[in-house]
């Protein structure tokens, strides 16, 4: 195929068409892995105490499987979008033929290295609703999943060091609270007693003059939530594939008929790709063109102290967020790397930029240690906002760029994603986000809200 | 109408008491620390200006200066090359417009030459003294050896976070560089410079004619 | 206990310390680590662990001491067996709950049945609204020091280097490969994390203290080595680009040495291994190269009963060094001999321990050498996948890039004789190795010396290779204990980790936290594998390590910030702006005056006197050459070829997707010269963005294009007295409008400067003289104005005021009325877009644009309500959803009601449209779109007076 | 902080750079359609390994000029100045 076809591929509207016929009529028809319920232990403080006693082993999270040769949707990518997507397809619409591979261990991509903020004060009604629906599923999450995710609504503060952030911090209110979104700005006393480790004084080159402040933002435990949607995707009779490395799609006649592994063929009429920072790479095995660049985004924790900070604040000026978790480290991030890379290593600049804003910010901190640093890759849109849904190529799905941004939206695109599959028709709640937007000019510019929020 | 006459200012406040020397308002040089082991003097009265042409055309010809090197082959010009195709000129205070008519007299019809008086947009400064090297490389990344960076060097690169013309312009033997940034950074830079020195016992000068 | 005089003693007992732990006070000697004072005097318990609350004691006497983790004063997580003492120093324990020395043994054996690894994600689920109540207790647990809220004091310095070799190492390996590439001609840095070269030699016999000093006398004699103790080489990033920490240095707390090394010599030694099996934690319970440190270095008696536990020399020459200090050792176990340990046991501290075949001693002291940990973690960093090595039981280098070598224990055993000689070349060939790089690197450098040719360097295969000595696999004994100490995390929450399902050693890490702790899997990774690989029933190859990453050793935020380097701007006219109290605005790197007290007026004197503005910021660019409008129309949407010399034009200019970028005016000033001036904040990306027009696009244009924003400091002067002030200032220009019409520039003199620009220009819509004077001349022209204003009600104006006037006057602000995804027909610019143009960037796009409606607008707003200013960012509804926004708006104190610009959905952009603005609490406020964006002179007879 | 080897000025810390972005040719402006100038607007072969992007000497010498890197171990290789109009043709 020439470049000249594939780009022209990738711009055509497209609808929904997988297999013609919606996919609920046909899950009926399948007979093989669906549904099977197994006796998976139920965790609660009681079961805890009795096996503290009883010695009787925990059962394991998932199990392991031999590859099928078919499944009816295969998902690439086993970070928080790929297991909720198999998880909502298996817990909400009864498909459970469903695999989702990953080439290292789940969670390995930004799943597992994500500075773990949630939060919906976005700035585009769309980008809005959809992160609320996120937050509302979090909310329920540990319930559900029966796996604590440890969701900590602390509060979330994004600092304006200058007017034209102030505006834009206003700008997000407004559109937040009309809908319905706790969301509102502060000025530097209440800032202050908030974080009375900032230093809210006038002398700093980058003075802080208000904030948005988002009580119900917070942090999560990122691997939980991982490990808890595979557990339950796993519950359901979703296989999952460890170490399983996707390394071409077939299509024929413009119709996706399985994926090639590392560890054998699969044939499957749906394939989603849902693999964050290596997502051209897998689009491109089809020839669907993306506007997504990948680059390194970094992250760093210190060595644990004594809770001081029960809110997590973020400075788009500044490119710093932090927290502290629960078990006393301040977990920091930035902006993503300066040019694109599929390199994780990280780099000395990074943590040196880090620093100097971090003590900017809260001068106090100089002499706590950084302990560690990583970096993840982040599949960076134009326009800051994720793409969702069809492609040109009937039966490859995309639920990517994500960039710095998509722990937060896992579980509103898992079900939305899902919704889509078993209805062959795009939900409501993603239709802004249809590759098509680059065709038509028209982005969706959450740019202000997510460059650095996070 | 009488009116105070104009007064030039450098963007690096004045320490001390200070003169008028050609024109511009200088801090006087301490007469206790001449000689100081390592110097940081304003030079901002210097002129300065600002050559672009062709790397093989008549001006090239006329300043006989590679790019990445320092020259005096002018009579009392320091001709630097830190960019390609582009030359800047150091020379006595009030020098400009001869300088550009010289040089605008070589130029043939039809060779597109720009020549700019940035006197007033560079902040200048130089600094003397053989622990320079060991001030600039806190804030500096390039390699500041003998090797890679020899006296009569010349190089745009980033210091204390801002672009800078560099050049490094040994006097009597002793190790020196000469660097100009845009003359808004000229306060911060200056401040950049002396806290990089402090462990060196810097000190700031005035500048004295002919200064170059 | 204090011994006599050791050898190798680093305390100088004629200089005696005191200092206070946990509120008691300490002795100590110069030379002693809070820890080895501690143990001195007979202390054993110095934290207690954060999960079980298990008392923790000294472990390795050495920097990575899990247990030693103290509070210094205003310092968090000091490491208290590095750490030295200094008179009069505070140190406390950080975990002390309940105390640090009362027994919650009974406690914890029934807690930690629950409290298993992970427990926390199986209970506390429902209801979410509880949750916060259970994360409070939680944070009841966090571990470390306390951080204060006082400003911190101490300087942290950077620097870069350029070395050609960087030794990571000062053990005898490392001495002998700095000292050898130096005299292979290299510059070197040899860096060593303890306070004094020496590595293992410092601990040892009569023999390794001799070599010691002969190895110390090269170093000192060779000049062009550096050497940095008490420093650490922290991280090895692309481009052999080292972070090196580096500490004890007078006046400087911290300073952080930016290495962009030519080679590197990693030259660590090895990292002693702890034992796994129950109750490995106790104090009393070390491993022997604590026990020989505390001996050898600090003259300190670790115990008076002992069990050694060895599998290797290490192990035997402890023995040797308890008896000659007089603890009595009751058993040596000889792991070799098939010896185990099965149990340490005791309350508080180490009472006895039981030994595989089931003997029992009574004992206050255990020392375990049961194997080595190959620190790999810079290798790692570099690209090198260790492998293991089964009969040595640890692991090796393996590839490792041309810029990166290893040395000594780290690459296998030998007598210390042949030790020194693989390092030496070692040494010689990383000289080697530097001197072609450093040819590489200064290839292509214009103003680099030539190069000389490099030498042919030595050849890697010519070393031979360490030896590598077979030793006995010790991971985790018969019984369960503690793998990961600092995090708390035993053999058997590993095992039951695994069996869960988190069967890689990566999530087992993840769900443990094994790992995860101040040591970063120096001490623990190891066995962390083993006891997954013996679960997973597979071999540590197959199983693996986590992933190392930087830093090697933790670095505080302090250094690695070093000082404050944030660039600022200030106009010539800044002391002046100070001297009367402006408020200051920061604006990018600029700073520039907000308002000098009282906006209001300074907006109602400009319309009614004059006012002064420093807008010295706007971007400023000098164009020549014979295609300079060729640029001009590449760049803007306008047309240029036909503005005449003397003339001045706005101008919008657009990225490729049509959205708007910036705009400014241009005036021409000579046939082929133009001054062109851009946004301040603009400035920097319009010069590149032109330049990549001229360097990418058209090569063949023949124009430069020159930044001169700080050449001129520029003075807005605005009101209806511009004129006349004016007047009295300039020379040799005609100031009538007949003959210095609106949008006209001219050059002249002004308060006795030359060569200054003037243009007749108005953002505040007022008669107004932009003048552009040569910036070191500015605070004197301003003075002038002010000077010669007096009499003319003349006061200076902020930036505020300006904006409140340009407001009036309907003139948008590029980032502010517009967004990142407003197209120019959006912006009510279509007057000015030329589509009839060749080309000109975003041309494709505002052609589509041009063909439809549904793009946002950009209108003139009245609010109805004259008392109320709705706020920026207001959100106009219609039909219950968000139709636009106000970018606008501000109290107008020239018509005495509110103005406003706002987006508004093209339906709603029709002027007499009423909109609905919400208001904060929710309260809906009514305004009409108006004719014009201007609410104040819409015809412009003002500024064209 | 890798080297980039700046045509001009040899090789230099990266952070006194800009990048730029992948090479991608301008299609002609009035002829483009809609497809193939969103095309060179948005989209990006994004690859793993070797590509051609170009960069900014913005603290240096102030060019624009290509070089293949490796997406992956950041290694830089083949370095060209701008213009484009020597390597304009290729796709
Ligand atoms: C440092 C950092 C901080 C961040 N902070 C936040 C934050 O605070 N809040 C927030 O909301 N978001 C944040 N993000 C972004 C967030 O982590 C990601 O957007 C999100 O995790 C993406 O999830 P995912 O499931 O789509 O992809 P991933 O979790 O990246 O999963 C993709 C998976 O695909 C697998 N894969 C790739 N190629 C193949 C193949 N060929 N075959 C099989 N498998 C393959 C990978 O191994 C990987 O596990 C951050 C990201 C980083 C890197
Ligand atoms: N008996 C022992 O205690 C012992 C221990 C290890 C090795 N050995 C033997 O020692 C010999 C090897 O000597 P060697 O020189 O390789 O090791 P060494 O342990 O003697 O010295 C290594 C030195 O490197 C320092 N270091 C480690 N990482 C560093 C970093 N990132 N930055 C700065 N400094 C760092 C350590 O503090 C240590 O002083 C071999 O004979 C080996 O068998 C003996
Ligand atoms: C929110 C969060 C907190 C973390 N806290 C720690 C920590 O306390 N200690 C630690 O060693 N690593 C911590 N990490 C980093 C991980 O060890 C690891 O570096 C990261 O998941 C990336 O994986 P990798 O380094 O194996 O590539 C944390 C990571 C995240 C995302
Ligand atoms: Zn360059």
């Amino acid at each position: 195929m020439s470049g000249r076809d594939r780009i022209s591929r990738a711009l055509t509207p497209v609808t929904g068409r997988l297999s013609g016929k919606p996919y609920k009529s046909i899950r009926n028809t399948l007979g093989k892995g669906t549904g099977e319920k197994r006796g998976q232990a139920r965790y609660s403080a009681f079961d805890l105490f009795r096996r503290g006693f009883t010695k009787d082993p925990w059962p394991p999270v998932w199990r392991e499987h031999e590859l099928s040769s078919s499944y009816d949707v295969v998902v690439v990518g086993g970070g928080v979008h790929g297991l909720a997507i198999a998880y909502y397809l298996a817990h909400r619409h009864g498909i459970t033929n469903v695999c989702v591979l990953d080439k290292s261990y789940v969670g390995s991509g930004g799943s597992g290295r994500n500075t773990a903020i949630i939060r919906s004060n976005y700035l585009t009604p769309d980008g809005v609703r959809f992160y609320d629906r996120s937050v509302k599923l979090y909310e329920n999450l540990s319930a559900e999943l029966n796996f604590n995710v440890m969701f900590s609504q602390r509060g979330h503060l994004t600092l304006a060091h200058n007017d034209s952030s102030l505006r834009t911090m206003r700008w997000r209110a407004e559109v937040n609270k009309l809908e319905n979104i706790d969301s509102e700005v502060i000025g530097p006393e209440e800032i202050k007693k908030l974080v009375p480790y900032l230093d809210v004084s006038s002398e700093p080159r980058y003075p802080i003059l208000g904030a948005l402040y988002h009580p119900p933002g917070g942090i999560i435990r990122h691997d939980a939530v991982v490990w808890g949607y595979a557990r339950g995707a796993d519950t359901a009779g979703v296989h999952i594939h460890q170490n399983t490395e996707v390394v071409g799609i077939n299509v024929s006649s413009g119709r996706v008929t399985g994926v090639r592994t590392n560890r054998g063929d699969i044939s499957a009429p749906i394939v989603v790709n849902a693999t964050a920072g290596w997502a051209s790479l897998i689009s491109n095995m089809v020839g669907v063109r993306m506007p997504i660049t990948t680059s390194p985004l970094q992250a760093a924790v210190t060595e644990p102290v004594k809770p001081f900070l029960n809110t997590v604040v973020v400075s788009g000026s500044l490119h710093v967020y932090m927290s502290q978790t629960d078990r006393g480290e301040l977990v920091f991030g930035a902006s993503v790397d300066p040019f694109p890379s599929y390199s994780m290593r990280g780099s000395l600049d990074f943590i040196e930029g880090l620093a100097s804003h971090v003590l900017e910010l809260m001068p106090a901190l100089s002499k706590m240690r950084v302990l560690r640093q990583w970096a993840g890759l982040c599949d960076m849109t134009p326009d800051y906002s994720p793409i969702m849904g069809f492609t040109p190529v009937e039966g490859f799905l995309v639920d990517v760029g994500w960039g710095t941004y998509g722990f937060k939206a896992g579980p509103v695109s898992g079900e939305a994603m899902a919704q889509l599959i078993a209805d062959n028709k795009t939900p409501q709640i993603i239709e802004a986000f249809a590759l098509e937007r680059f065709g038509t000019g028209e982005l969706l510019g959450e740019k202000g809200a997510a460059s650095v929020g996070h | 109408m009488a009116r105070p006459a104009a007064v030039a200012r450098s963007p690096i406040p004045a320490f001390g008491s200070t003169d008028v020397v050609a024109g511009w308002e200088v801090s006087q040089t301490s007469r206790t620390s001449q000689g100081a082991t390592l110097e940081l003097i304003d030079c901002m009265p210097l002129t300065k200006v600002l050559v672009r042409g062709a790397a093989s055309g008549a001006v090239a010809d006329l300043l006989k200066t590679p790019f990445g090197r320092a020259s005096r082959t002018l009579s009392g010009v320091l001709t630097t090359a830190c960019r390609p195709e582009e030359w800047t000129l150091y020379a006595v205070p009030g020098s400009a417009p001869r300088l550009i008519d010289k040089v605008t007299k070589r130029v043939p019809a039809g060779e597109l030459v720009t020549l700019l008086d940035i006197t007033h947009g560079r902040t200048l400064v130089r600094l003397t003294g053989s622990r320079g090297p060991d001030v600039l490389c806190k804030l500096c990344g390039i390699d500041l050896s003998d090797a890679v960076t020899p006296t009569g060097a010349a190089l745009r690169t980033s210091v204390a976070r801002l672009t800078v013309e560099l050049v490094r312009d040994d006097r009597n033997g002793v190790c020196s560089y000469l660097m100009s940034c845009d003359r808004s950074y000229g306060d911060y830079f200056f401040g950049a410079l002396l806290d990089a020195g402090t462990e060196f016992a810097i000190e700031p000068q005035g500048f004295v004619l002919p200064g170059i | 206990m204090r011994l006599s005089l050791r050898p190798g003693e680093v305390i100088d007992r004629s200089r005696p310390l005191r200092f206070t732990w946990n509120g008691h006070d300490y002795p100590a000697f110069l030379g002693d680590t809070i820890s080895s004072a501690l143990a001195a005097s007979g202390e054993r318990v110095m934290s207690r662990s954060f999960k079980y609350s298990r008392p923790r004691g000294v472990l390795t006497a050495d920097s990575l001491d899990p247990g030693c983790i103290v509070q210094v004063g205003d310092e968090p997580n000091v490491r208290a067996s590095h750490r030295r003492v200094e008179d009069g120093m505070i140190a406390s324990p950080q975990n002390v709950w309940p105390s640090l020395r009362f027994d919650v043994k009974v406690a914890n054996r029934a807690v930690s049945r629950f409290l298993s690894a992970g427990f926390y994600y199986k209970t506390f689920m429902k209801p979410q609204r509880l949750w916060p109540a259970y994360e409070a207790v939680l944070k009841r647990f966090a571990s470390g020091g306390v951080i204060s809220n006082r400003p911190a004091a101490g300087y942290f310095d950077k620097r870069y280097a350029h070395p050609d070799v960087v030794v990571a190492g000062g053990g005898p390996a490392g001495m002998s490969a700095a000292v050898a590439a130096a005299e292979a001609g290299a510059q070197v840095m040899l860096v060593e994390s303890e306070h004094e070269l020496g590595g293992h030699l410092r601990w040892g016999g009569a023999h390794e203290l001799s070599v010691l000093a002969e190895l110390k006398a090269a170093v000192s004699a060779t000049n062009s080595i550096e050497v940095l103790i008490d420093s650490v080489v922290a991280g090895r990033y692309d481009g052999n680009f080292l972070a090196i920490l580096q500490r004890s240095l007078p006046g400087v707390t911290e300073r952080l040495i930016k290495a962009r090394a030519k080679t590197l010599i990693v030259a660590p030694g090895l990292i002693e291994r702890p034992y796994v099996f129950a109750g490995n934690d106790l104090p009393g319970v070390m491993l022997s190269g604590a026990a020989r440190r505390l001996i050898n270095l600090w003259a300190v008696k670790p115990g008076t009963r002992a069990v050694v536990f060895t599998a290797n020399s290490s192990g035997d020459a402890a023995a040797q060094d308890l008896e000659g200090a007089g603890v009595e050792v009751c058993c040596v176990e000889d792991a070799r001999r098939g010896g185990d340990v099965v149990r340490a046991s005791g309350s508080a501290t180490l009472q006895s321990v039981e030994c595989g075949d089931g003997r029992t001693y009574q004992c206050d002291l255990l020392v375990t050498a049961t194997g080595w940990t190959a620190p790999t973690s810079l290798l790692n960093m570099a690209g090198d996948k260790p492998t293991y090595d089964e009969r040595a039981a640890r692991f090796f280098p393996c590839s490792l890039p041309e810029d990166v070598l290893a040395t000594g224990g780290i690459t296998g055993d030998g007598s210390l004789e042949q030790i020194l000689e693989h390092a030496a070349h070692t040494g010689r060939l990383a000289a080697g190795r530097a001197r072609v790089a450093g040819g590489r690197l200064r290839k292509g450098v214009p103003h680099a010396a030539p190069t000389d040719s490099p030498v042919a360097e030595e050849q890697s295969n010519a070393i031979t290779a360490l030896p590598v000595d077979a030793h006995v696999a010790l991971f985790r004994g018969r019984t369960h204990g503690f793998v990961d100490f600092s995090e708390d995390v035993s053999s058997k929450e590993l095992e039951a980790a695994v069996a869960e399902g988190y069967s890689s050693i990566e999530l087992a890490k993840r769900y443990t936290t094994a790992t995860m702790g101040s040591a970063q899997g120096k001490l623990e990774v190891v066995n962390a594998v083993a006891v997954v690989a013996a679960a997973t029933e597979s071999t540590i190859t197959e199983t693996g390590t986590t992933v190392w990453r930087p830093p090697y050793a933790p670095i505080t935020l302090g250094a690695l910030a070093g000082r404050t380097l944030e660039p600022v701007r200030y106009s010539p006219m800044q002391s002046w702006h100070e001297a009367r109290g402006a408020t200051p605005l920061v604006a990018g790197a600029w700073i520039r005056p907000d308002h000098y007290g009282n906006p209001t007026a300074e907006v109602r004197n400009v319309r009614s006197n004059v006012g002064l503005i420093d807008v010295t910021p706007l971007g400023k660019f000098d164009l020549r050459g014979p295609d300079a409008a060729k640029l001009l129309s590449q760049l803007y949407v306008n047309k240029w070829a036909k503005l005449a010399v003397g003339s001045v034009r706005y101008g919008v200019m657009c990225a490729e997707d049509g959205v708007v970028l910036d705009d400014g005016v241009t005036g021409r000033l000579s046939d082929d010269n133009y001054l062109m001036t851009a946004t301040s904040s603009g400035a920097d990306t319009l010069l590149e963005w032109a330049e990549s027009w001229l360097q990418t696009e058209h090569p063949e244009w023949r124009v430069h294009i020159t930044p001169v924003t700080s050449d001129f400091a520029s003075i807005n002067v605005a009101g209806p007295k511009s004129r006349t002030l004016l007047e009295r200032l300039v020379e040799n220009v005609d100031l009538s409008a007949e003959a210095f019409p609106y949008m006209r520039v001219r050059r002249g003199r002004v308060a006795g400067v030359e060569d200054c620009l003037m243009w007749r220009i108005g953002f505040t819509g007022e008669l107004s003289f932009e003048l552009h004077v040569p910036s070191s001349y500015g605070l004197h022209v301003w003075e002038s104005l002010m000077e010669q204003g007096a009499d003319l009600g003349i006061a200076p104006f902020g930036i505020e005021a300006q904006r409140i006037l340009r407001l009036e006057k309907g003139h948008l602000i590029v980032g502010q009325d517009t967004d990142g995804l407003t197209r120019a027909y959006s912006a009510e610019l279509d007057w000015a877009i030329k589509l009839d143009k060749e080309d000109f960037s975003g041309k494709p796009e505002l052609s589509w644009q041009a063909e439809r409606s549904d793009w946002p607008k950009l209108v003139g707003l009245r609010p109805e309500d004259v008392t109320v200013v709705p706020p920026e960012a207001s959100q106009i509804v219609h039909d219950g959803a968000i139709a636009g926004r106000i970018t606008s708006s501000r109290m107008s104190p020239t018509l005495g009601r509110p103005i406003c610009l706002g987006l508004v959905a093209p339906h709603l952009a029709e002027p007499g449209t009423e909109l609905s603005i919400v208001l904060p609490a929710g309260v809906r406020a009514r305004a009409v779109v108006t004719e014009h964006l201007a609410h104040f002179d819409p015809e412009g007879q003002r500024l064209r007076g | 902080m890798i080297l980039i080897p700046c045509p001009n000025c040899g090789p230099r810390n990266a952070s006194e750079f800009r990048y730029v972005g992948e090479s991608i040719a301008r299609p002609d402006p009035n002829s483009a359609t809609q497809e193939q100038w969103r095309a060179y607007l948005y989209e990006r072969v994004n690859p793993s390994g070797w590509t051609t992007e170009s960069w900014f000497h913005r603290a240096g010498c102030g060019r624009y000029f290509k070089i293949e890197r490796d997406t992956n171990s950041n290694e830089v290789r083949a370095v060209r100045l701008e213009p484009a109009a020597a390597t304009k043709g290729e796709s």
